[in-house]
């Protein structure tokens, strides 16, 4: 699974992009990668402290916390955007 | 038609390319919006903004504003749709994004052209970062961006 | 700024003009009314119409124009305000009318554009003349124009 | 005063402006004139057959039927307007 990250979540983690090939089986939706993602060291705790900043799209669709991310290809996060 | 590019476009250009020609059409409206010199929402006394870059996410991008615009020619009897949004690093002044709607009548012109960019401000995974002589920062999201978008989620068919 | 001619004007290169500049500008919102080839409301199947005559009331015409921008100036926080009308004969395709409003937020530029187009419809003194192959007839007032004139009559002061 | 004529009245009158030297006295509103002026014969009579139709301007201003003409400049008849 390719996992993205944009804005100052790319900031903190470091790097917009990388490949998590074996997730553990119990990280099922996306609130699951989210948690599994902050336990991975300071730079993730910090980018994922307030969940209520934190977007996510999975296969480039927005998702909340619930959707499944078992088997997407692409899993995005990111702060609301800010286009326009 | 969707464009999304990095390279500045010329506004009068695309806006005379889009209003030539067809007779059945009776109204052109567009909206264009351009990066301001100033932080924050009062120009007098803000601090100056030097520069402004858009990040996206490539393919997401064009993805949502590509159903935005099916969304409202679906609400619309439209002739026409053109969304340009631009990416990278932009000075004062330059456009970052424009849209265009054509109807033979203009209020469907004129309401579905503020339904794109009300729509496109939340739903288009785009961020903004200033620059400033105190650092650059990324632009917080606003509510009443939220709230101008959440308006139309309740607009019936037409 | 309000411009009454007769001779045909250049969209793109009048937004562009009016587009330029200033970093104190959020959003510019126009509108641009055309010249429809076709006579009524449906194009499939209508009568052609072969050209356009708008009569007008000169001086009364620029005094009732510059009184509608001078409203929208009042209701909305503006930069600037740009308004021009042709009056005399035109072909399908041209322009008619061009509304620009610039502001620091696209909310006030986009309803302001709304607004002056909407009063210039029922308040500005110019009469419409169609030709087409069966005759040439004077255009009736649309009732719904009057009511999208009336909406704005109960806005508050913003 | 002046009197001016658009669209169809200006076509039905066969002018777009004439001057009223001695408008009767009890002429004093647009009312008064409008029934005063379609009684100088039938081209007269056929503009002002549906007051309905009519509008009406003093002095460059919109003017509804009860408002004054005496001592007005200009007054100028018309259909409702279709610009834009």
């Amino acid at each position: 699974m390719k996992v993205l990250y944009f804005a100052w979540l790319r900031d903190f983690i470091g790097t917009g992009e990388e490949t998590l090939d074996a997730l553990p089986p119990q990280i099922t939706t996306v609130c699951d990668l989210m948690g599994w993602l902050s336990g991975r060291g300071p730079a993730y705790a910090r980018a994922f402290a307030d969940p209520a900043l934190v977007r996510c799209a999975v296969d480039q669709d927005f998702a909340g916390l619930d959707v499944e991310v078992t088997g997407a290809r692409e899993v995005a996060f990111f702060p609301p955007v800010t286009g326009g | 038609m969707i464009r999304v590019q990095q390279t500045v476009f010329d506004v009068g250009a695309e806006i005379a390319a889009f209003t030539q020609g067809t007779g059945r059409v009776g109204g052109v409206a567009t909206f264009t919006g351009l990066v301001r010199d100033y932080l924050g929402e009062v120009p007098d006394g803000a601090p100056p903004v030097r520069a402004l870059t858009l990040e996206h996410y490539p393919g997401m991008t064009e993805r949502q504003l590509e159903r935005i615009e099916a969304e409202a020619r679906r609400r619309w009897d439209l002739a026409d749709v053109l969304v340009i949004h631009r990416f990278g690093r932009m000075a004062p002044g330059e456009p970052i994004v424009l849209v265009c709607t054509t109807s033979a009548h203009r209020t469907a012109a004129l309401e579905s052209c503020q339904f794109l960019i009300d729509w496109l401000k939340t739903r288009a995974p785009f961020w903004k970062r200033e620059e400033t002589p105190s650092g650059d920062h990324w632009v917080e999201a606003r509510a009443d961006d939220d709230d101008a978008s959440a308006r139309w989620d309740d607009v019936p068919d037409r």
